[in-house]
């Protein structure tokens, strides 16, 4: 089932000021697509995600624009609508995975639930099937830890029992937070393959947060490159990485240490994050970019295809100033 | 090799956790593990091995089953509460979890000058509360914010920033850079590096991805189902691996380049 | 509007069964033993003494005796049983119970507190108090079944109506030896199951805080005037639960209306409000031995400046009598005119004549009180009269119960609130109080003129010298003005108009016997 | 990047709190109220042409009127001055004994629970003793031995209220005390006072909160019953508490003499709640409300 | 747990009973006024005689002895007040009603406080919280003795419902209950509020959320546990104290129960009868408490360690 963002606009409005954690994110997730979020910590990925559910407490957040799936707004329908919708047609997999699990219920209980309410499955059944996917993701001896508390799984094991309890109602749709941050690579290559099989089998679109970007080289249809609440550069992955379109996102693989052949120092991109409760004047990166001129500080950048299924918010490059 | 250069000894380490319906499950089993002063040691495993817990318990914040634990010559296992609290000062850990480890009530800027040793007053505890912010890719104006309004990654900053603070000889960092994207990473691992070579600190640095680890640790454990079943120094590790699990773990890696896993196999 | 189904007080007319409002649970219903109004309103229907009261005037009826004889010179009383009385097991009342009776109330061991009731009886003091050991002494005697000789130690002119008091009812000797001895305290005989009475009703059941319910005897002597089926005593504590039981039709009759409800059935159903003068004085104690009180004319003064009236039309509002004496008047016939009034210029005078200025310069004075009932507001009135009419500060102090006795017989208090209840229709059972050491003379006044003249008058056989004796002693008592008497009780209830057979009387006596509901 | 020197020291929790407090209406209108009502009080004297022992018994109970604007009471004292001049001894009972036992009972429950084991059996054992120990036979003794004061009764009232307060609060500090947050503040080699105050308490505010409220008018109800035992205010002096409990004897007849202190109290009741839930708010920095 | 329930009550309620019976015994001889002391004052002669017949002329410490030598064979000694009853069998009788009484208030004060602290943090700071709050709280603005009565003039005299006191029919529970339950409602209500409103915020509420339940299952299923610790750690006190019975209610409704003994016992020095009401709460006190320790161990699994 494909999903529409329209200029969803995200922001928290504090008691001093605004803070703009998404500034106008459009893009379209088609059926059995993997879309990948990577960008700077703080830029809004996780509220972006968190906004698609209305699991952004309103006040103070006010969310805008449009999400259409399914010819509904998931932005602004009304609350037994989208109930209907989470869990079922669309799971969330969260970033803390600790303090996204009731410390009062068991494991068990917790997994089982989106099944039990929306699919009126008998618990039996739904255990069965809670702990087959433990499994497969690779958590032994799973019939017996499912019956433990949250506080007695390490890090890693609470993300799989995460990604469990999204996917055990075949969702068409999943949005997942980092999903494999905590875990270690075999595993994570376990769960990466856990998903496509779902992607596969059940339809599933993916809209998968990550900073790994190994993965989403790897794992993702497409990327989205979000900085600052904005994206500023999108399109399949392999286009992104072979022909990378934004200085930002160029700069983002640069830090990446290598396994293979290890530097003495890595790379960074000096500057900090655009102020969240600054409003966008020009490029958000500007600041940082080695290539900005006055142009970029003062003009607003919109997304414009530069290839086929390529997009930069650039305007530089677009315009063809530079190349990287 | 002389002991006075041993920061932390752990020695024959077991770690019992009784689980569902009295069940025992041996999460740390018989541990050696010696790390001298300065060393960036990297402890790497399979998630659910033993790791964060092996941390919790150094810094005694598990019991152990047996075993003992040095840090320098002091046996922390024999020592009283009360003795350990002035132990404490010298050894910090950054927790898996950013979010509950944060104190939901507590502004960023009383969570990291609560861990700044010595007695300063408030403007000059702002201003080492902004220096160590800044260090940590964090934005000094935040600071009087509060936990949950800060995404994960920044969390993750808060943390580091609080274990710097207290400027510790021994620093337990059980995945302190996971949900960093990876230009804060980058610049967080550089700070620890640039802070170790200053400082020189000792750190146990649990993480899972083995480049990071690479990068910043001298020497390397790997630990699999609750024992250490290699360690050594990283630059042999990552060239000649000796155990499986070891092996599997580096073939596992995601390059970020999308042809390369085609690229192996075909 | 509608017809309401029958409530529990019809009902209970219609089967001849009263519901009693006995405000709190009896301690016992050992009539040696206890010693409070509500066991004696249940004990009533128990037992029956030698002679009962008439419910009219008090004046003594036969009861387990037929007749008696009083002998030439007031000593020697022979009782006449009659031979048809039974106990409710069906055992004669015999004269030898009325003695086994006499012998255990005043055992020393039984401790019982109304064994000073029978020191009328030759002898019977030295025995209770342990002087005497041979009961055989003591001046009581079947002669045979029926007749029983009481011999006292001197005349006792109150003597019949002593004995309609609880603490001379009989009891069935071979109950009491079967669960104890004859002095055992709290033994288990006064259980439903083992109770032996010889009243015109029967012990039936007994639940506590609950329920005493008596059950008519069909083999009492007397059983075809017994008009009741039975009586239910409920031990009600709260007076305004009791008020509103009665309003919702679950009693017949209370012992008492809270003071604040008063004006509305004065208002809105007189006829159920009933108000008997009652054998009781109200009255604050001063304590004598102590500054300023150890001054007569302050005592004067306070006495003189307490507006009784006010207090009983304005806040009592039950009837109650302004007290200008001690005794309550007619007391047996006895008259004292009352001179302790309300006077305020004469108050002044006398307050001029103490040697304080005036009231500000007087050592502070405290009243003392325990916290219940109206108490406290009695006291608060009085102590703006004093204010007022005096000029005197006087601070309240209110305790708890029995902190507040304590205080009182440590005699740590300036002034405190007392109330006395006479236990028979006779002056002395007011004026004996106040002999010199008396048990409750608690002011540490002494006069032994007062004393010889009390002395005198209970020895007395001639009513009119009694009365004449006792007048004297009361005006020395009301001159020297240990205690400042302020008003007489009056007992206030409410009353099914269902219930026929019931009049007042001082002592509040109500014999179930005459009663009838229709 | 700013200078130093230039960064202002951190919002606490606390400094936080008020300026939340103060923008929430309701909890803002509970104050103002209260104020006004501890304000009439103060002011009694400039209120009422009489004074609140002044009697006149032959205008007993009589119904609010133009002479009397909320009736007599049975010595025909004027209520309205008796409600202002007992809300003195009520507040100052109320609050004071409430401090008392919320300070108690906060220490004590945050020790037992904090240190667990034998410290925390022991002291939960004396809570489970204090609070059989006959209620009645503890104030008659301290009575005794002690000259009757207001101290004695915010002492006597503070020494049973606590209790409840212990219990609530050694609950949930046992509950925090595996938080990972504390395991930090552990870690940072914090002395345990100051792991209780900063990271225990603030997360524990919300229930004690709740349970203060509460207690005020429990307490200004509680002081009635110990002025029946001698302790406390003394007549013709009067506070909520008794004027409530003589109100009810007279209900039916003058009902005015039980609605308007009853009123009185259930305000300032609802003004302390709405106070307490402004002060929860504030003090969550997750709270939705800003 | 078993075995935490055993070392209860071997290793903590015994001794803390024999403490409470200790401290007990002693003060309460400090308060003025014996158990004989009445308005007309007892002669000397009589007072003695009583004070031997009770064992009271003994040594105090004599006294104490032999008292706690005879309460560990559960007998508790003639009541003072009553002479022909053994404490034991005053509590024997009472207790249950109180119990009874106890137990319906409890119902009603943990099921309408629970349902009313759900309804005002469904939606907080709105109409509806305001309007639930503010009901509950009339059990603490209106206190029990008003309450009582109120109840009494409306159902009993003015619609002619329910008796007006007694304890025979089930019409006679009605009442009470309600007038008792009434102030914990206040409480339990208040709690279970503020409770909800600190779990609502957590992140598990999210995940919960992000499952796709109504509300009203999240704040049961989910919140609801945490919620409930602080009213759980507040029945532990309160249930003792409810089902032994209360003073107030019993009186205005003439109900024979435990709780009018307690006060009237200390109003009456009856000293037997205050040391066994007062045994006898502590242990339901304790009983209650290790029951609460009990039920928070479950509620919180990080707690269950305790429990060994
Ligand atoms: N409840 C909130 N109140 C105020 N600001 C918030 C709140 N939640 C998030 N923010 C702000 O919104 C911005 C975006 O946060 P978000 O969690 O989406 O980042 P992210 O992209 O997920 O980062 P990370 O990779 O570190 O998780 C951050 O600057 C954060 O400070
Ligand atoms: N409190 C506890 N009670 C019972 N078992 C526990 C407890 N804490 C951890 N464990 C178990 O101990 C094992 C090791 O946990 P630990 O958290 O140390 O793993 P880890 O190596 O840090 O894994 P990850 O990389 O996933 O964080 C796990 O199997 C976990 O289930
Ligand atoms: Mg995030
Ligand atoms: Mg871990």
């Amino acid at each position: 089932m494909p999903i529409e963002l329209n200029n969803v606009v995200t922001s928290f409005h504090l008691r001093k000021s605004v803070i703009y954690a998404v500034r106008g994110v459009s893009f379209t997730v088609k059926d059995k697509e993997i879309i990948g979020i990577v960008g700077e910590s703080g830029s809004g990925k996780s509220v972006l995600a968190l906004s698609l559910l209305q699991l952004i407490p309103r006040p103070p957040a006010i969310i805008s624009g449009e999400a259409v799936f399914d010819n509904v707004n998931l932005l602004s329908c009304d609350p037994s609508q989208i109930r209907s919708i989470r869990g079922k047609r669309i799971s969330m997999i969260f970033q803390d995975p600790l303090s996204a699990f009731n410390p009062f219920m068991q494991l068990s209980d917790q997994i089982i639930e989106p099944l039990i309410y929306h699919d009126r499955v008998s618990k039996k059944e739904a255990l069965e099937f809670a702990v087959d996917l433990l499994t497969q993701t690779g958590i032994s001896d799973a019939h017996h830890k499912i019956n433990t508390y949250p506080h007695q799984f390490s890090g890693g094991m609470l993300q799989r029992a995460m990604i469990a309890m999204a996917l055990i109602t075949k969702p068409a749709f999943l949005i997942a937070d980092e999903p494999t941050t905590a875990l270690d690579v075999t595993t994570q290559a376990q769960i990466l393959d856990l998903l496509k099989m779902f992607q596969q089998k059940f339809l599933m679109s993916i809209i998968f947060i990550t900073h790994n970007l190994g993965i989403a080289a790897t794992f993702c249809d497409r990327i989205n490159v979000m900085y600052a609440g904005t994206i500023l550069e999108c399109g399949v992955t392999n286009e992104v990485f072979r022909h990378t379109a934004h200085p930002y996102t160029k700069a983002l693989i640069r830090c990446v240490p290598s396994l293979d052949n290890p530097a003495d120092s890595l790379q960074m991109i000096s500057g900090s994050l655009f102020d969240s409760s600054q409003p966008l004047t020009g490029c958000p990166f500007a600041a940082r970019c080695d290539y900005s001129n006055e142009y970029c500080r003062s003009t607003p950048c919109t997304l414009e295809e530069v290839a086929p299924g390529h997009a930069s918010a650039c305007v530089r490059i677009k315009k063809g100033e530079i190349s990287l | 090799m002389n002991q006075f250069n041993d920061l932390l000894r752990v020695v024959n380490l077991s770690v019992t956790f009784s689980q569902t319906k009295g069940q025992l499950f041996k999460a740390i089993d018989n541990i050696n593990l010696t790390i001298k002063k300065g060393e960036i040691v990297g402890l790497v495993g399979e998630s659910g091995c033993g790791k964060t817990t092996l941390g919790r318990t150094i810094i005694r914040l598990q019991k152990e089953d047996c075993g003992s634990i040095y840090l320098e010559d002091t046996d922390l296992c024999s020592l009283k509460q009360s003795q350990l609290r002035s132990i404490r000062a010298k050894m910090q850990m950054i927790f898996q979890n950013p979010y509950s480890s944060l104190n939901p009530r507590m502004s960023i800027f009383d969570t990291i000058a609560e861990a700044i040793r010595g007695n300063l007053r408030t403007s000059q505890k702002a201003d080492r509360v902004a220096e160590l912010m800044l260090s940590t890719g964090l934005d000094p104006d935040m600071m009087n914010k509060f936990p949950h309004e800060f995404s994960g990654g920044q969390r993750q900053r808060i943390a580091i920033a609080r274990a710097l603070a207290a400027e510790p000889s021994l620093i337990i960092a059980d995945e302190p850079v996971s949900s960093l994207d990876v230009s804060v990473q980058a610049q967080i691992l550089n700070t620890l590096k640039k802070l170790h070579a200053a400082f020189s600190f000792t750190m146990l640095f649990i993480s899972h991805d083995l480049a990071v680890v690479r990068y910043i640790c001298d020497k390397v454990a790997v630990m699999y189902k609750g024992t250490i079943v290699e360690s050594g120094p990283s630059q042999s590790i990552f060239k000649t691996p000796q155990h499986s699990y070891t092996r599997a773990l580096l073939t596992a890696v995601p390059r970020p380049d999308p042809g390369y896993k085609k690229a192996e196999n075909g | 509007k509608n017809q309401r189904r029958d409530t529990i007080v019809s009902l209970g007319t219609k089967n001849g069964v009263l519901y009693f409002g006995n405000q709190t649970e009896p301690e016992d219903l050992d009539p040696h033993i206890v010693t409070g109004v509500p066991e004696f309103h249940i004990l009533q229907s128990l037992f029956e003494g030698l002679v009962t009261p008439d419910p009219r005037d008090l004046h003594p009826l036969p009861g387990a005796a037929h007749s008696w004889d009083i002998s030439e010179d007031n000593l020697v009383y022979t009782f006449h049983l009659r031979s048809e009385a039974t106990w409710s097991n069906g055992e004669m009342v015999k004269a030898s119970d009325f003695v086994f009776s006499f012998q255990r109330i005043l055992s020393p061991r039984l401790g019982s507190e109304y064994a000073y009731m029978l020191y009328c009886i030759d002898n019977a003091e030295k025995y209770h108090k342990g002087a005497l050991k041979d009961f055989a002494r003591v001046g009581a005697r079947a002669k045979d079944d029926t007749t029983l000789i009481i011999r006292l130690g001197s005349p006792t002119p109150y003597f019949m109506s002593l004995i309609m008091h609880d603490s001379w009812y009989p009891v069935h000797p071979p109950t009491i030896l079967k669960f104890g001895n004859i002095d055992s305290r709290g033994t288990r005989w006064t259980r439903p199951e083992n109770f032996t009475g010889n009243g015109a009703f029967k012990l039936a059941d007994w639940q506590i805080n609950k329920i005493i319910n008596v059950v008519k005897r069909a083999d009492y002597w007397d059983a075809q005037n017994v008009k009741l089926n039975g009586i239910n005593f409920y031990p009600i504590e709260n007076n305004q639960t009791e008020e509103r039981m009665f309003r919702n039709d679950e009693l017949h009759v209370t012992t008492n209306l809270p003071l604040q409800k008063i004006d509305w059935y004065k208002n809105n159903a007189p006829h159920l409000l009933h108000i008997d003068p009652y054998l009781g004085t109200y009255y604050y104690i001063c304590n004598i031995n102590r500054p300023p009180l150890n001054n007569k004319k302050l005592r004067k003064a306070l006495a003189l400046a307490i507006d009784r009236k006010s207090l009983t039309d304005d806040i009592l509002k039950g009837g109650q009598i302004p007290a200008g004496s001690f005794t309550p008047p007619n007391t047996a016939g006895y008259l004292f005119d009352p001179v302790v009034t309300f006077d305020t210029i004469e108050a002044r005078k006398i307050l001029s004549e103490t040697g304080f200025k005036s009231g500000d310069s007087l050592p502070p004075i405290s009243v003392l009180y325990n916290t219940s009932e109206s108490h406290h507001i009695i006291a608060q009135a009085i102590q703006q009269m004093w204010k007022r009419y005096l000029g005197i500060n006087v601070t309240l102090v209110n305790q708890e119960w029995k902190v507040y006795l304590a205080s009182k017989t440590k005699k740590e208090y300036d002034i405190a609130r007392m109330g006395w209840i006479g236990d028979y229709n006779d002056p002395n059972s007011f004026l004996d109080l106040w002999l010199t050491g008396g048990g409750n003379n608690n002011t540490g006044w002494s006069s032994p003129t007062y004393d010889s003249l009390v002395k005198q008058a209970s020895k007395s056989a001639d009513q009119v010298e009694r009365f004449r004796l006792f007048s004297q002693a009361e005006s020395i008592f009301l001159d020297e003005l240990p205690a400042i008497p302020i008003y007489f009780y009056t007992n206030v209830y409410l009353l099914k108009p269902s219930v026929k057979g019931w009049y007042s009387n001082i002592l509040n006596m109500h014999n179930y016997k005459h009663l009838y509901l229709e | 990047m700013k200078k130093n020197g230039t960064y202002s020291r951190g919002t606490s929790l606390m400094r936080d709190a008020l300026r939340r407090f103060v923008r929430n209406r309701l909890s803002v209108t509970g104050c103002i109220v209260l104020l006004f009502i501890i304000t009439l009080c103060l002011a009694a004297p400039l209120l009422t042409p009489y004074t609140y022992d002044y009697q006149n018994l032959s205008s007993g109970a009589t119904p609010p009127g133009a002479q009397h604007l909320l009736g007599t009471d049975i010595l025909g004292r004027d209520l309205f001055t008796r409600i202002l001049y007992g809300g003195r001894v009520s507040f100052a009972v109320g609050l004071c004994a409430t401090l008392v036992s919320v300070l108690i009972g906060v220490a004590w429950g945050a020790i037992a629970g904090w240190y667990g084991g034998k410290t925390d059996t022991i002291m939960m054992r004396f809570v489970d003793i204090a609070y059989a120990f006959p209620f009645t036979i503890f104030v008659i003794i301290l009575m005794v031995f002690f000259e009757r004061s207001l101290l004695l009764l915010f002492i006597a009232i503070g020494a049973v209220e606590w209790l409840t307060m212990a219990r609530i609060v050694r609950g949930q500090v046992m509950a925090l005390r595996h938080q990972e947050f504390v395991d930090a503040a552990i870690g940072l080699g914090l002395r345990q006072h100051q792991i209780l105050l900063r990271h225990i308490l603030p997360n524990i505010i919300g229930p004690v909160i709740v349970y203060a409220t509460l207690t005020i008018p429990a307490i200004m109800l509680l002081e009635a019953f110990l002025s029946y035992l001698g302790l406390g205010v003394q007549p013709p002096s009067s506070s909520w508490g008794i004027l409530i409990r003589e109100g009810t004897e007279s209900m039916e007849t003058y009902p005015w003499l039980l609605i308007f202190p009853a009123v009185v109290l259930s305000l300032t009741l609802f003004s302390l709640n709405f106070i307490g839930d402004g002060l929860r708010d504030a003090l969550d920095p997750r709270s939705s409300r800003e | 747990m078993v075995r935490f329930i055993l070392k209860r009550i071997f290793f903590e309620t015994i001794p803390s009973l024999i403490v409470i019976a200790t401290i007990t015994f002693f003060l309460i001889r400090l308060a003025p006024g014996g158990p004989f002391s009445t308005e007309k004052s007892i002669s000397p002669e009589v007072l003695t005689q009583l004070n031997a017949f009770y064992g009271l002329d003994k040594h105090l410490f004599t006294q104490y002895l032999t008292y706690m030598a005879r309460i560990i064979t559960f007998d508790f000694g003639p009541s003072f007040k009553y002479p022909g009853r053994t404490v034991t069998e005053l509590i024997a009788e009472s207790f249950p009603v109180s119990l009874e009484l106890g137990v319906y208030a409890l119902c009603i004060a943990i099921v309408s406080g629970i349902l009313a602290g759900l309804i005002a943090a469904s939606k907080p700071s709105s109409l509806r919280d305001y309007l639930t709050m503010s009901i509950s709280m009339g059990g603490i603005c209106i206190p029990t003795f008003v309450m009582g009565p109120l109840l009494v003039l409306l159902f009993s005299l003015i619609l002619g419902w329910f008796p007006v006191s007694g304890w025979n029919t089930f019409s006679n529970r009605i009442l009470p209950s309600i007038t008792l339950g009434m102030v914990y409602i206040a409480y339990i209500a208040r709690l279970t509020r503020g409770g909800l409103l600190d779990t609502m915020v957590q992140d598990y509420i999210r995940t919960a959320r992000a499952k796709g339940l109504p509300e009203r299952l999240i704040l049961i299923r989910h919140a609801l546990r945490g919620a409930l610790l602080p009213v759980l750690s507040f029945l532990g006190p309160a249930a003792a104290g409810l089902i032994t019975g209360s003073f107030v209610v019993e009186t205005i409704f003439s109900i024979p129960g435990l709780g009018r003994f307690f006060v009237a016992a200390a109003f009456n020095r009856d000293y037997t009868m205050i040391m066994g009401t007062v045994v006898f709460y502590a242990f339901i006190m304790i009983s209650f408490n290790t029951i609460v320790d009990v039920l928070t161990a479950l509620v919180n699994p990080r707690l269950r360690s305790s429990l060994r």
